[in-house]
C-alpha cells in the first residue's frame, strides 16, 4: 500500500465528506492508497504544511492557491471535485442593502487567512474601497461563528451556503429577514475546494500514479456521497474527534455540499477556472495576483483517472 | 553545507568572545553587561541566517532574518500602524483599566479580611481560565475593535496585580504597623503612610509580570475577530498569505514593544522602590 | 484634646499597674505572659526591665502603650485608660530595631508622627530641626535610613519618639542591636536628655550594666509565668559618669539584679 | 459558623480541641469562599437575563406571545437591559434554558460537565475526560521537559557568569513574543520532519513553562546566603559538594514555587497548541469547536474543565511540596 | 594529607600574623579593614577579639580561616599558608549566627563536614554521637533546628565545628544573638570545653564581660583603619566560676579593656 496524507482546509466535516466517505468505505483500499486525513484549522495554512512535506496533496481554495503560486510556491491543481462556489455574503435586510452599491459605508464581516482574496476581488471589480473610508466598506475579520451578525456588529458577513447560513437560521432567524449576495450569482465566483499537488513531485511517475488512483478513489466518495446524504454526514460524524459537530447540522450540510459538487466529475473545468483567473486579476490597484499564472493546473491525472 | 558549518564555527565565536569578555577585568561594567548578551542576540540570528540559507529552509516555512528586516524596514507605517491598534489601543488601555481595578479590588480585599479569603482563591480559579477560551467570548460580548482586546488585557492582568498588591499590602511588620498604631493613626494615614510604600516592590513585581502578558493578550484577542489591522490581525493574516517575513517582522515588533514595556516599568520601579534592598546596589 | 496629647500627666503616678495579668491563647496552650503585675511608675522616674527572654517585658510595655489589652487586672497612664491614652497620644515609642521607614529620609522619618497628628508645615520643620539637633544628627535629614550606621538610625528613631514632645517615653531594648561602645555612649546621651527635659522612661534592656547605669528604679522580671520578682531603688547620684560601673555602689546594685534574675530563673 | 472567637480559654487543647480547630481553620477559609462563589453566582444568573434577552423574546414571540416592539428589527437595535425591561416575563422566563445562549446558566454549565464527565463513557469523544486526558498528556510531557529544561538552564546561569549575562535577557524577551502567534509555525514545522500527535503540543508547552522554573530556580539556587557558602569552604567541600548539600535542598520551596506557575503555563500551552493542530482533540479543540458552532455551553464547559484542570494540577504539586518539605523539616 | 587534617600543630605558633594588611576596594573607594596587625597565638590559647564595629575583627578571623586574601604582610595557620591549612581542614569556624541548614536535623547539620570530609559511615555516627554530648544535646539528634531554642542551636553549630576534632577553634560572636543568661550558662560551659579539649580558640566579641571571662588574652582593636591597639594578658585562673566578675581583678582588667576601646575610639 502506498502512503497518501492529505491537508483538509478546515476542520472536519460534510464539507470534506468525499474523502471520509472513501476511506470509509475502502475506495482508497481498494486502489492500495493508505490514507491519513489531516484535519485543517483557525491557524493552519495549508500550502505551508504542503511546502514544508507535511502533506503529499491539499484542499485549498484557488485564489489562495494561485497567490502562493506567485509567492514562488508552486502549486498546481489536480482536480476539482467543487463545481460552484458556496460563498455568500449574508445581510441583514432591514438595513435596506439590496445590492453591491448599497455596501458603501457598511461594516462587513470577511474571513481572513487567504479567504478574503475572492471578497477583496469582487469588491475593486465594484470599484468600492475597503479601507474604512466614508463612501467605503469597514471590514471586520471575521471569527470562527456568526456572532458578529447576531450581534448587530456587522450589517453582512461572509457565509458558506452550507455551513454558516444555516447556524444564522438555527439562531432564530428568519429567512425574509436577510439578503443574500451569492458569489456564483454576481459573476465573481471562485473555485472552492480543489486539489493541489508541489510542482516537483509532478515529475515523479510513481507520485503521479499514486496521485491518478488517490482522485479516483475521492471522486468515487464524493459521488457515494451525493447520493448518500445522510450516511455521508454520519461517516464524517464518526471521524470527528472534538465531538462538537451536531447529526442534523451535518445532514444538512451534505445536502448543500452535494448541491456544490454535483456538476463536477473531478476534472478542472477549463471556463471555470477562467472566471476564476479574471476575477482575481481584475483587482483594480491591488489585484490578488499580478500576471496570469502559468502551470496552475494540470489535466493529466484526471485523464488518467477518470478515462 | 558549508554554511551550517560556518554557523556551528560563529556560535563557537560568539560563546569564546563573550566567555572572554564575562570573566574579564571590564566584566563589571555596564558596556560589557550590555555586549554579551548583544553578542549573544547576533550570534543567534547570524546562526539562523547561515542555517535557514545552507539548509535550503522554504521562506514560506521560515525566512532568513535578512528578509525578516527588509520586510521591517519596508512595511513600517504598517507595522506602525498595527502597533498603535493593538499595543497603544488595546493592551495600554486594558493594562491601565486592569490595574487600578486590581488596585482597587486589592485595598478592598485587605480591609475586609472575610473578602480577602473568599475572593483570592476564586480568583486563582479564575485566574486559571485559559484566554484561548475567554478571549472569544469577550470578542463576542464587546466586539471587533480594541475595546475587546482591551476586556482580554484587563482579565490577563488583573489576577496578577491582585495577587501581587494583597501580598504588599500585608508586608508590613508588626513593629511598622504598631508604630502607626502608637500615633493613633487612622486606617487612611496607615494605608497611604505605610502600607502602599512597603507594597510597591510586590505591586511592580505584579505590573512587570503583566506588562508582557498585556501584549500578549492583545494579540491573542485579535486571532478571534478584529478590525483589519493590528498585530495579531497582521500575523494570522500574512500566514494564510504565506507571507512568512512579515509575520516574523510583526513579532519582532511585539519583542520590542514588550520589551520596551518591560524595561519602561522596570526602569520606574527602580525609581520608586530605590529603598529597597534589591535596587539599593 | 491638644493639651492631653502633650500628654502633661495630671496629679498622681504616671503610669499605674494593679494586679494586671495578660494570658495569650497559642495553638499550644495558653501562655501566661504577664502575672498579677503591680507597679506605679511617679513623673520623672527613669525605670528600667530586666529579665531573660520571654519573661513579659514587651509585653508589659506593650500594654502600657494599648498595643496589647490585659485580660485581667486594671492599668492607666496619665490616669486614662491605655487605649485613650495611645489615642491621645500620650507617649512616645522606641522599637527594638530602629524600624525606621526605607523611604523615607531621616526628617521625613521624624516628620511622620508630625504629619499623622496634623502639625502645622512650619512647626513640623521646626520640631525636626530641633530634635534632630537633639539626638546630635543635624545635616543628616536628607539621608535615607540605609546610609546611616546602626547607632545613627537608633538615634533618629529615638528623635521620631521625641518629636511630638510626649512626657511619657516607651523604649524596648532601643540599643540590643548596636555594639557596646555605641551602646556606651548613646547611654550617656539618653541620660542626659532624659536630665534635660525630665520625661518620665520605661526602658526594657537585657543588659545588667545598662539597666543599672541609667535607671532610677530597677524591675526584676522572671518568666513563665511572667511576674515581676524585684523592684529596686538604686541609690545612684543623677550625675553619671561612665566610670560609676567601676563603683562600690554600682557593682553592688548589679549584684543584686543578678541575683533577682537568677533567682527567677530556678523558680520558674 | 459560630463566632467563639479562635482565641477562646481551651481552644486547641488536646486533640479534639485541635480537630475542632482544624475544622475553624477550614470553616475560616470555606465560609467566605463559598460567600464569594454564591455571589458570583448570582451575580452570573442576573446577568443572564439581558445578555440572552433577545432571543428569549423571539422564542416568545415564536409560541404567540406578544412582545413589544413586535418588529424583529427593532428590537436587534436596542440593548438587551431595556429589552428585559419591556418584555419582564419572556426575559426571564426563558434566560436559563437556551440551546444557544449568549451567557449559559451556571446550571447549565454545571450540568454540560457533569453530563459530559460522569454521565458518558470516559472514552467517549464527547466525553470530557477524554478530551481532558489528551490534553493533560501533552501538558505533562511539556511539563517535563519545561522543568527539566529550566533547571539544567538554572543550573548553567548559577554556575556560569557567561551563561548567566547572555541566556538570562533573551530568556526574558522570548516571553514576549505571541506564542499564538509562533505555535501554528511550531507545529508546520514539526509536521515537516514528520512529528505529529502529541510531541508539537508538548513543545509550546514546554517553552511556556521553562521560565517560570528558571526564574524561580535561579533565585532558589542563589538563595544560599554568604555565612552558608563560607560554612562549606571552611570545610573545603568541591563545587558538586557545594551544589548537592546546600544549593539543591536550598532552592526547593523555590522551585515549587515555580512549579506550580509552570504547571499552569504548561497547561495553556498545551490547548494554544491545541487549536492550530486540526483542533482534533483535547480541551483546546473543544473550546475552538464549541466556539466554532457558537454552542456556548460546551465552550464554558470545557473552559471551566481546563481551569479545575490546573487546579487539580496546581494542588497536586501543592500536595507533593507539602509532603517533602515535611520530610525535609523544611515545613512546619 | 589526613594527618594535617586532623590539624595537630607542629612546633611554633598556631597562627601568627606579621604585618598584616588588607585593604577592601569598594565603589566608595579602599577600605583599610586590617593594618599592621602583628599577632602569634600559641597552642591551648584562649584569646578574644574586641573593638568597635568595623574595626576588622571579622577580617581577621576570615584571614585566618583562608576565607579572605590579605593584601600585604605574612599569616600562617599551622606553620602552613592559610589556604592551604584551609584545605587541610585545620579549623572549625562558628559564625555569629547558629546557620543550621533547616533541612538537616542536628544529627544531620553536625555530620555535614563529616560527609564532606568522607568520614566512614561508622565514624560519622559515633563523631556525631560524642559532639552531641559535649555540647549537652544527646537526645536532639533528630529534631530540627526550629525546634530548638536560640541557645541550643548555637551549641548545635558549636558541636558541628568541633565534630572533625580540628585544634583550632574560630568563633566570630558566637553568642550576639542570644539573651544574657544564656549566654551566661554558654559561656561556662565554653569554658569547660576549653579546659577538657586543650583547644586553641579564637574568639571574637563586642561584650567586655565576656571577652575578660573566657580569655587567657584580649586583643583589644580600633577601627578606620583596622589595627590591634591593645593586647592583654588575664592574670584570671584557670578555673572561673561565673561568680568572678564580681571580683577586684576582673573590674580592673575589664576597666584596662574599656579604657583601651575608648582611647581607640578617639584616636580614629
Ligand atoms: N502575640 C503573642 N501571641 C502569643 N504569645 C505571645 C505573644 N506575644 C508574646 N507572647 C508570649 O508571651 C511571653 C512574653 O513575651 P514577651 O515578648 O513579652 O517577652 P520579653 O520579655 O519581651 O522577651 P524578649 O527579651 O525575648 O524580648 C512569651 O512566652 C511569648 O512567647
Ligand atoms: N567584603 C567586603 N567588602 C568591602 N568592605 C568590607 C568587606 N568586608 C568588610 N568590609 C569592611 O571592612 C571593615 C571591617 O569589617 P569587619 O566585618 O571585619 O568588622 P568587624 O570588626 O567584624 O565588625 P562587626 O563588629 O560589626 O562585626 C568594615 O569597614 C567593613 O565595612
Ligand atoms: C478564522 C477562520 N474562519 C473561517 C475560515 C474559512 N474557512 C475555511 S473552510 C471554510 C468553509 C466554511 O465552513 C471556511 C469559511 C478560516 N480559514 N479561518
Ligand atoms: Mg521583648
Ligand atoms: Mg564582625
Amino acid at each position: 500500500q502506498d502512503e497518501v496524507t492529505l491537508q483538509l482546509k478546515w476542520v472536519t466535516q460534510a464539507q470534506f465528506a468525499g474523502y471520509y466517505v472513501a476511506e470509509d468505505q475502502g475506495f482508497y483500499d481498494e486502489e492500495s492508497l493508505d490514507v491519513t486525513i489531516l484535519p485543517g484549522g483557525p491557524d493552519i495554512a495549508p500550502p505551508q504544511v504542503l511546502a514544508g512535506g507535511g502533506a503529499d496533496v491539499m484542499v485549498d481554495w484557488m485564489p489562495s492557491a494561485l497567490s502562493a503560486r506567485e509567492k514562488g510556491l508552486p502549486i498546481v491543481n489536480i482536480a476539482q471535485p467543487f463545481k460552484t462556489s458556496g460563498l455568500m455574503l449574508t445581510c441583514w435586510k432591514d438595513t435596506g442593502i439590496t445590492g453591491p452599491e448599497d455596501f458603501r459605508g457598511r461594516t462587513i464581516g470577511v474571513w481572513f487567512f487567504g479567504n478574503e482574496y475572492p471578497f477583496l476581488s469582487w469588491m475593486s471589480q465594484e470599484g468600492i474601497p475597503t479601507d474604512a473610508s466614508d463612501d467605503g466598506i469597514t471590514v471586520l475579520k471575521q471569527g470562527f461563528n456568526v456572532d458578529p451578525l447576531l450581534q448587530r456588529q456587522a450589517d453582512c458577513i461572509s457565509t458558506m451556503t452550507y455551513n454558516e447560513y444555516g447556524q444564522v437560521l438555527d439562531a432564530g432567524v428568519g429567512e425574509d429577514e436577510l439578503v443574500n449576495f451569492k458569489y456564483e450569482d454576481q459573476g465573481v465566483a471562485t473555485l472552492e475546494d480543489g486539489l493541489y499537488v508541489l510542482e516537483e513531485n509532478l515529475e515523479d511517475p510513481a507520485f503521479v500514479d499514486k496521485m491518478e488512483r488517490f482522485v479516483r478513489a475521492s471522486m468515487k466518495g464524493w459521488k457515494w456521497a451525493e447520493e448518500n446524504p445522510e450516511d455521508a454526514a454520519m461517516i464524517v460524524l464518526d471521524n470527528d474527534e472534538t465531538g462538537a459537530q451536531t447529526e442534523s447540522h451535518q445532514i444538512r450540510m451534505m445536502q448543500e455540499i452535494a448541491k456544490l459538487t454535483a456538476g463536477s466529475n473531478g476534472a478542472l473545468a477549463e471556463e471555470d477556472y477562467r472566471r476564476t483567473v479574471d476575477t482575481l486579476l481584475a483587482g483594480g490597484s491591488d489585484p490578488v495576483i499580478s500576471k496570469e499564472p502559468e502551470g496552475a493546473w494540470t489535466h493529466e491525472i484526471t485523464d488518467a483517472a477518470l478515462n | 553545507m558549508t554554511l551550517v558549518i560556518f554557523a556551528l564555527v560563529l556560535w563557537a565565536a560568539g560563546f569564546a568572545l563573550n566567555a572572554r569578555l564575562a570573566t574579564g577585568p571590564a566584566a563589571d561594567t555596564r558596556s560589557v553587561q550590555l555586549a554579551v548578551p548583544a553578542i549573544f542576540g547576533l550570534t543567534l540570528i547570524g546562526m539562523w541566517e547561515l542555517i535557514v540559507r545552507g539548509l535550503d529552509v522554504p521562506g514560506v516555512i521560515l525566512p532568513p532574518p535578512s528578509a525578516v528586516a527588509a520586510a521591517f524596514a519596508g512595511e513600517l507605517d504598517v507595522i506602525w500602524a498595527d502597533f498603535v491598534q493593538t499595543f497603544v489601543k488595546g493592551a495600554l488601555s486594558g493594562y491601565l483599566i486592569g490595574a487600578l481595578a486590581a488596585f482597587a479590588f486589592a485595598i478592598l480585599a485587605d480591609r475586609y479580611d472575610f473578602l480577602k479569603r473568599g475572593l483570592l482563591p476564586v480568583g486563582n480559579f479564575m485566574a486559571a481560565l485559559p484566554i484561548v477560551g475567554t478571549a472569544p467570548i469577550l470578542v463576542m460580548w464587546f466586539g471587533f475593535d480594541w475595546e475587546s482586546k482591551s476586556a482580554v488585557v484587563v482579565v490577563m492582568v488583573f489576577f496578577p496585580i491582585l495577587v501581587n498588591t494583597v501580598a504588599g499590602l500585608a508586608d508590613t511588620q508588626a513593629m511598622q504597623r504598631d508604630l502607626m498604631r502608637t500615633y493613633g493613626a487612622s486606617y487612611v494615614q496607615t494605608l497611604f503612610k505605610l502600607r502602599l510604600p512597603a507594597a510597591m516592590p510586590f505591586i511592580f513585581n505584579g505590573l512587570k509580570i503583566s506588562t508582557t502578558l498585556a501584549l500578549i493578550g492583545a494579540i491573542v484577542a485579535e486571532f478571534f475577530g478584529s478590525p483589519t489591522l493590528g498585530m495579531g490581525f497582521r500575523i494570522s493574516t500574512s500566514v494564510g498569505q504565506l507571507a512568512l517575513d512579515m509575520v516574523w517582522a510583526e513579532i519582532v515588533a511585539a519583542a520590542l514593544a514588550g520589551s520596551a514595556f518591560y524595561g519602561i516599568i522596570a526602569f520606574i520601579e527602580k525609581r520608586v522602590t530605590f529603598w529597597h534592598p534589591s535596587h539599593r546596589g | 484634646m491638644q493639651a492631653t496629647a502633650q500628654g502633661r500627666a495630671p496629679a498622681g503616678s504616671v503610669v499605674e499597674a494593679k494586679a494586671l495579668n495578660l494570658t495569650f491563647h497559642t495553638n499550644d496552650g495558653p501562655v501566661h505572659a504577664l502575672k498579677d503585675v503591680n507597679l506605679a511608675v511617679e513623673r520623672g522616674e527613669f525605670v528600667s526591665f530586666i529579665g531573660p527572654s520571654g519573661c513579659g517585658k514587651t509585653t508589659f510595655l506593650r500594654c502600657v502603650a494599648g498595643l496589647e489589652t490585659p485580660t485581667g487586672g486594671s492599668l492607666s497612664v496619665n490616669g486614662l485608660d491605655p487605649d485613650a491614652a495611645r489615642r491621645a497620644r500620650a507617649y512616645g515609642y522606641v522599637f527594638q530595631a530602629a524600624g525606621l521607614y526605607p523611604w523615607r529620609t531621616i526628617g521625613g522619618n521624624i516628620r511622620l508622627p508630625l504629619e499623622i497628628m496634623g502639625f502645622s508645615e512650619e512647626e513640623k520643620k521646626r520640631r525636626v530641626r530641633d530634635t534632630l539637633a537633639l539626638v546630635d544628627l543635624d545635616g543628616f535629614e536628607n539621608k535615607y535610613p540605609w546610609q546611616l550606621s546602626g547607632g545613627m538610625q537608633q538615634r533618629a528613631s529615638i528623635a521620631r519618639a521625641l518629636s511630638f514632645d510626649a512626657d511619657l517615653l516607651l523604649m524596648d531594648e532601643p540599643f540590643g542591636a548596636l555594639d557596646e561602645i555605641v551602646r556606651d555612649r548613646l547611654n550617656e546621651e539618653l541620660l542626659s536628655l532624659w536630665a534635660r527635659t525630665g520625661k518620665t522612661m520605661l526602658f526594657v534592656t537585657h543588659s545588667i550594666p545598662e539597666a543599672v547605669y541609667l535607671s532610677t528604679k530597677i524591675v526584676v522580671m522572671s518568666p513563665r509565668p511572667g511576674r515581676i520578682s524585684d523592684v529596686i531603688d538604686s541609690p545612684l547620684p543623677k550625675e553619671r559618669p561612665l566610670d560609676i560601673r567601676d563603683s562600690r555602689d554600682f557593682i553592688d546594685i548589679a549584684h543584686r539584679v543578678r541575683e533577682g534574675l537568677r533567682a527567677g530563673m530556678e523558680a520558674a | 459558623m459560630t463566632d467563639t472567637p479562635l482565641s477562646a480559654p481551651g481552644a486547641g487543647v488536646g486533640r479534639s480541641g485541635r480537630v475542632a480547630l482544624w475544622l475553624r481553620g477550614a470553616g475560616g477559609r470555606i465560609v467566605p469562599v463559598l460567600t464569594v462563589i454564591a455571589a458570583l453566582i448570582a451575580l452570573w444568573y442576573v446577568a443572564c437575563i439581558p445578555m440572552n434577552a433577545h432571543q428569549s423574546v423571539l422564542l416568545a414571540e415564536r409560541s404567540g406571545a406578544e412582545v413589544t416592539p413586535a418588529a424583529a428589527s427593532e428590537r436587534r437595535n436596542m440593548g438587551g437591559i431595556a429589552l428585559s425591561l419591556r418584555n419582564p416575563g419572556p426575559a426571564l422566563s426563558a434566560a436559563f434554558a437556551q440551546d444557544r445562549p449568549v451567557l449559559p446558566a451556571p446550571h447549565q454549565v454545571a450540568v454540560e460537565l457533569w453530563d459530559s464527565t460522569a454521565g458518558m463513557r470516559p472514552t467517549s469523544k464527547r466525553s470530557l475526560i477524554f478530551h481532558g486526558w489528551i490534553t493533560l498528556s501533552a501538558t505533562l510531557a511539556g511539563f517535563a521537559v519545561g522543568t527539566a529544561l529550566g533547571i539544567l538552564l538554572a543550573v548553567g546561569i548559577v554556575h556560569s557568569r557567561v551563561m548567566d549575562m547572555s541566556v538570562m535577557p533573551w530568556a526574558i524577551v522570548s516571553q514576549t513574543i505571541p506564542i499564538i502567534a509562533i505555535a501554528p509555525m511550531i507545529i508546520v514545522v514539526l509536521y515537516s520532519v514528520g512529528v505529529q500527535g502529541l510531541l508539537p503540543k508538548a513543545v509550546i508547552s514546554a517553552y511556556l513553562s521553562f521560565f517560570p522554573v528558571v526564574v524561580g530556580m535561579v533565585k532558589g539556587l542563589r538563595s544560599p546566603d554568604a555565612m552558608q557558602l563560607d560554612l562549606l569552604r571552611t570545610y573545603g567541600a568541591t563545587g558538586g559538594q557545594t551544589f548537592w548539600k546546600l544549593r539543591l535542598p536550598a532552592s526547593l520551596p523555590y522551585l515549587f514555587a515555580s512549579l506550580k506557575i509552570g504547571v499552569a503555563a504548561s497547561l495553556i500551552g498545551a490547548i494554544v497548541g491545541e487549536l492550530p493542530t486540526g483542533a482534533v482533540r483535547g480541551l483546546g479543540a473543544r473550546l475552538l469547536a464549541g466556539s466554532y458552532y457558537g454552542q456556548t455551553v460546551q465552550i464554558w464547559s470545557a473552559l471551566f474543565a481546563a481551569a479545575i484542570l490546573a487546579a487539580v494540577l496546581v494542588a497536586i504539586i501543592a500536595g507533593i511540596e507539602r509532603m517533602l518539605l515535611r520530610r525535609m523539616g523544611l515545613a512546619r
